[in-house]
């Protein structure tokens, strides 16, 4: 095979561009190393955030997708730069992959002036609008109705921009869910509603809490859609379902609801080892891990190791690099508690 | 020399400014297009701007409001309806902890342009559930504007500045005063947020009111006049921001300040405003100040009961008159 | 046919009884004779009330169900008198089919200190705990999750009791509609879900602002519930499908889910001419007006017109009797105003 | 003589009390019983009780909360937990138009008896939507309750109370408080709502302040007394009943009144007792009362942002220091 062209590492050109994708076909082998890179930068991301909690650096709560990274992969490579994309507290990835720099949402973690949102936001509300990446949603459900008013804005508009949004599969039990999926497949509006179903909510199993098996795919009938299970753990199948939902959703035919079935290989948050899951179901994910398992698959296809192994060295120096730059930086500057509740940029609520 | 509409049309009128002169201003909500509103106070939108800007939906008001945020993060100024105030509660996580922090938490990324209207007080005898006045609800949560017009000159007028807004800006339009009638200015009208009008100037006394109660002020006003008490009456119009200058002008000059709520009495604007004022008027107060509230209770449905709960103009008057003995 | 025995009209005992049915198989005459007493007295006491709002005489707004009389005679005559019942603010029917007394019922929306509720609910409002009927919602979907409460708290206090809960089409849309059913299909709560689909939520068509055409069958299997479709015009029909659900509430298999397809003759409420609504669509449902239907096929199977048009001149005289007390009663005595805000009878907040 | 344990512990303690003594009882929502809740608040009593009576649920607040308001409706004493205050905006509906209204709408057909606990307030670093004190949105709610505890002892005495009281109350727990520990009475320990505390004795100036922020206006006269001011320190403890007789006691003593409150600034429990203050000590007043809020702005996450927010040891007494100059 030709080698892969790799880009420049940090800059928000790392979300795989639209012009290397065709419609409907596979991904080409070229956007596949990149859909590696990606899920190789959001793992080493994850890990480093993790060891910065231990030091005691992470001061608020975190939530990992360490396991979870094929889905942010596969979908942020299928996705146009002009789309929309919203995500929840477990949104590293998704705002990583969206272009946020990367020292700017370690920064965020670490409470800095540098920070995503000047320390504004915290883990949970990352938020990086140049490249549409709408925000980070601690709320569980609420943002389903907001990517839906982003739809509708595009569709207003006339642009065939779509609105991409992640979940969980806790989220399918909460009525917002309910109320966004039926606006959204009424009004036809351009989203691919994306469930990442791990299993759990918090601590608890999903299938306790949930009338059907399926939590989301067994909700789309509800609504007048297909239901839709795929394998979140490889990124290929996630790239091509949501590539499929997208050039949908583009041309005028409505939301999709995507089941992509998946694991966090730590627990729900910072403070939670997990342990509430029995052994032999971890193990059996441990081995479903997406980053080995791609990797093997890229190898097979052709492309060389040397070239995943420089994916991998990239995105170590990355994170070292963000790490030290999102350390050094100054702590938030407490003059910004003030700042920006209201458009005029302060925070007066009295003449 | 202006119309005369009611305040039911001027909603209407100050809309449909709005959205003649900017196609980004949408609008959604619950049989507001083909039904002209349950309040009828959006009759004629959806025959004037089409079904792409006037939108009908299913009854989700958490999917109102959370499309109403999402449009506003991208482009649009969408101007969303929630009805009865009441239902505020249904979709307050929108509001609350979404529309009113997100410019914060991004610092200052995302902008939310967008008006939410709530039918809101009471007086139509209908019961707990449909008759709140939620306007310190709103107040109390950071990041939003809260408005309520009490004259069809200040619906059209402060629409349009809410429309125009950068922020969130929460509507309160009351239902009570939806078949009043009022003059309204000849041609585009556009007001100010954030500023008090002294309906009635006075000497003795500092009646601050909102809404409805505006007009049982100015009619208690009218009452204590002929009893030799002169009464300066001042319509708050917007919570968020608070004209606070203009309230303290007025305690500085009379000494005594009554304020006039609809809305029940723990922690309303009135508990606000009091503090405020007996922080940095205290040299000036002749007086406690009294509020004057609805009682800390829901509101019954039976006329006779509503009518005992929420200040009516005898009520306004004989405290004001209790509290200068 | 042997003579129906007739019961003392105004009493809780206007509810038909338990030991009338049969767990299983179709209602007896006599029982069916009372259907038709309740629809009847169901369609003057809603005339009754339309007159007085027109002399202005009902302050505040009410919603009538006139045409929708089938289901609510059919449920009430399905349920045991220790069973719970939840309404909406379309709630007049349920209330009195529950044994509220006619007059005070009528006292309520004259806002008269003899009201059901002394005037402090209204007519959307209104509750009668003697005979469990807990109460009139004006919050569309908030009480299917109270009548879920009412369950889990039979379900644990291990009575048999069942929970039915009324609602209409326009509910299936909100989000606590999704929340309530789940939860009760999760814990296999002892409910029935009676939706009174009448094709409209205020003014909109149900078909215009829901993703599915049966706004609840269609949502029942994302539930892992069957869909159940019935003619809401019909008695018979609604109270073989209660009692069938009913039973298997009591047995422990969970909840239902029932769509009643009816239609309301008049508006949404008392300000409201209905205009939007084709006239074709009206005649056509005047035309399946359950009560007319109900008489003929109960002469039909052997009950005598004389027996019927007792039924109809006791309900007459119930409702003349009824309106006549409710206008000479006081009206709501002001003190009420701070009265059972809390347990102690009174409003007091501060010590 | 009692136990040392955590105010996180105290939670459990006080549960398991009236568990033990009344089945009627139950404890329900998300992942309070295997997991022992979110905050470990509930942990153990799933193994003490049974998943009969610790259910665990789905995400949906509204249906954990109208299950509890139906329970409590036909015999039970739920006790249903919403995780983080915050989330009291999804399930606003069922505690302010359904809980709060059911007693008064039905003419005292229905009675409430359940307890909703909250994590409440900041100190976190948890941001904007995991960090708010919602003590005063209740207050606002005519027919809620409203309850803060700010010690152990506190937990169990006035959990015991709320779960025997016939009224809805609404229990926020301290989420900054959950680690702080302090002793609690050996034996069954119930204690009253509706009653403030004096934690400290003063002549100067009174201070009054609810859950953690009492922890540092007791720090602050500490700070202040050893400048020689003598600062009384009254924990208000409970919203709903407001304790107005202590407070105003105080008042007539020192003639000065300051509030600490960790909710923003708008429309907080300060305002309400500020304004009661300043109308009903008018004469007794030698000082304006200034009340030491959060700005009113959404909190940050940060932590020099939302230490720089909440009300500090340093911030209130330096406010104390300024208004008595
Ligand atoms: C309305 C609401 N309820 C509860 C929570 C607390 N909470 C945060 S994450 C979470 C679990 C969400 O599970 P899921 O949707 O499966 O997402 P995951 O964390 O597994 O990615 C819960 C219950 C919340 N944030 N919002
Ligand atoms: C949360 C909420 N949103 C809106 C309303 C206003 N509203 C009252 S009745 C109604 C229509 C309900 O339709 P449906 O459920 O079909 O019941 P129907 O009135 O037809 O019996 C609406 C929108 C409300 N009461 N509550
Ligand atoms: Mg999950
Ligand atoms: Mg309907």
């Amino acid at each position: 095979m030709r080698p892969v062209i790799l880009r420049p590492v940090i800059s928000s050109a790392t979300a795989p561009r639209a012009r290397d994708r065709s419609p409907t076909g596979p991904a080409p082998l070229e956007l596949r190393a990149e859909m590696y890179r990606a899920q190789v930068r959001v793992r080493y991301f994850e890990k480093e955030a993790y060891d910065l909690f231990l030091q005691n650096l992470v001061k608020g709560t975190s939530h990992l997708s360490i396991g979870q990274e094929a889905i942010a992969a596969g979908v942020a490579a299928a996705l146009r730069p002009d789309d929309y994309v919203f995500a929840t507290y477990r949104g590293h990835a998704h705002a990583l992959l969206r272009g946020a720099p990367m020292a700017a949402v370690l920064g965020e973690l670490l409470g800095r002036q540098t920070g995503l949102m000047a320390g504004k936001g915290g883990s949970m509300h990352l938020t990086y609008t140049p490249n549409n990446f709408m925000g980070s949603y601690a709320i569980v459900g609420a943002h389903l109705t907001i990517a839906n008013g982003a739809a509708w804005s595009a569709q207003y508009r006339g642009t065939d921009q779509v609105t991409a949004v992640f979940f969980g599969d806790g989220t399918t039990n909460i009525g917002a869910f309910h109320e966004a999926l039926n606006l959204a497949a009424t009004w036809k509006l351009p989203v691919v509603f994306m469930c990442e179903n791990n299993l759990y909510m918090e601590y608890t199993p999903i299938s306790q809490v949930t009338a059907v098996p399926r939590p989301a795919a067994d909700r789309a009938s509800a609504y007048g859609l297909e239901p839709v299970v795929v394998d979140g753990n490889d990124a290929d199948v996630v790239y091509q379902t949501t590539l499929e939902a997208a050039s949908r959703a583009r041309a005028g035919e409505g939301p999709s609801l995507v089941e992509a079935v998946t694991y966090r290989h730590g627990g729900h948050s910072r403070a939670d080892p997990g342990k509430y899951r029995p052994d032999s179901e971890v193990a059996e994910w441990l081995a479903k891990d997406p980053l080995p398992r791609y990797r093997e698959r890229l190898l097979h296809d052709g492309v060389e190791s040397s070239v995943l192994d420089r994916i991998e060295a990239e995105a170590r120096a990355e994170v070292d690099q963000a790490r030290e730059q999102a350390k050094a930086a100054p702590v938030a500057d407490p003059a910004d508690v003030e700042r920006q509740v209201f458009a005029d940029g302060g925070a007066t609520w009295r003449r | 020399m202006g119309q005369v509409i009611t305040y039911r049309e001027a909603v209407a009128v100050g809309l449909a400014q709005e959205m003649a002169r900017d196609p980004s201003v949408v609008m959604i909500g619950e049989d507001i297009g083909a039904a002209g509103g349950v309040f009828k106070a959006t009759a004629g939108l959806l025959e004037k701007f089409g079904p792409e800007r006037v939108r009908d939906t299913p009854i989700s008001e958490q999917a109102i409001l959370g499309a109403a945020m999402g449009a506003a993060m991208t482009g649009l100024r969408p101007v969303a309806e929630v009805m009865f105030a009441d239902f505020v509660s249904v979709c307050h996580d929108v509001i609350a902890n979404q529309i009113a922090k997100a410019r914060y938490m991004t610092n200052g990324q995302v902008a939310l342009p967008l008006v939410v209207r709530f039918g809101n007080g009471g007086g139509l005898r209908f019961g707990a559930q449909h008759s709140q006045s939620v306007e310190s609800w709103l107040m109390a949560v950071p990041g939003l504007k809260v408005v309520v017009p009490s004259t069809p000159a200040d619906v059209v007028g402060l629409m349009a500045a809410a429309v125009r807004d950068d922020d969130p800006v929460m509507f309160l339009e009351e239902k009570a005063l939806y078949p009043t009638s009022g003059e309204v200015p000849e041609g585009e009208h556009v007001d100010q947020l954030g500023t008090a009008r002294v309906r009635r100037d006075g000497a003795d006394v500092t009646i601050v009111a909102l809404g409805t109660m505006v007009h049982r002020a100015l009619a208690a006003a009218e009452q204590l006049a002929a009893e030799g008490t002169d009464c300066e009456v001042v319509d708050l119009r917007s919570l968020v921001p608070l004209d606070v200058s203009t309230v303290a002008g007025s305690v500085r000059k009379t000494g005594r300040l009554f304020t006039v709520e609809e809305n029940p009495r723990l922690c309303g604007w009135g508990a606000e405003l009091a503090s405020i004022v007996a922080e940095e008027c205290f040299y000036d107060l002749d007086a406690p100040i009294r509020r004057i509230t609805t009682p800390h209770v829901p509101l019954p449905a039976a006329d006779s009961l509503e009518d005992a709960a929420i200040p009516s103009v005898e009520r306004v008057a004989s405290e004001v008159r209790s509290g200068l003995g």
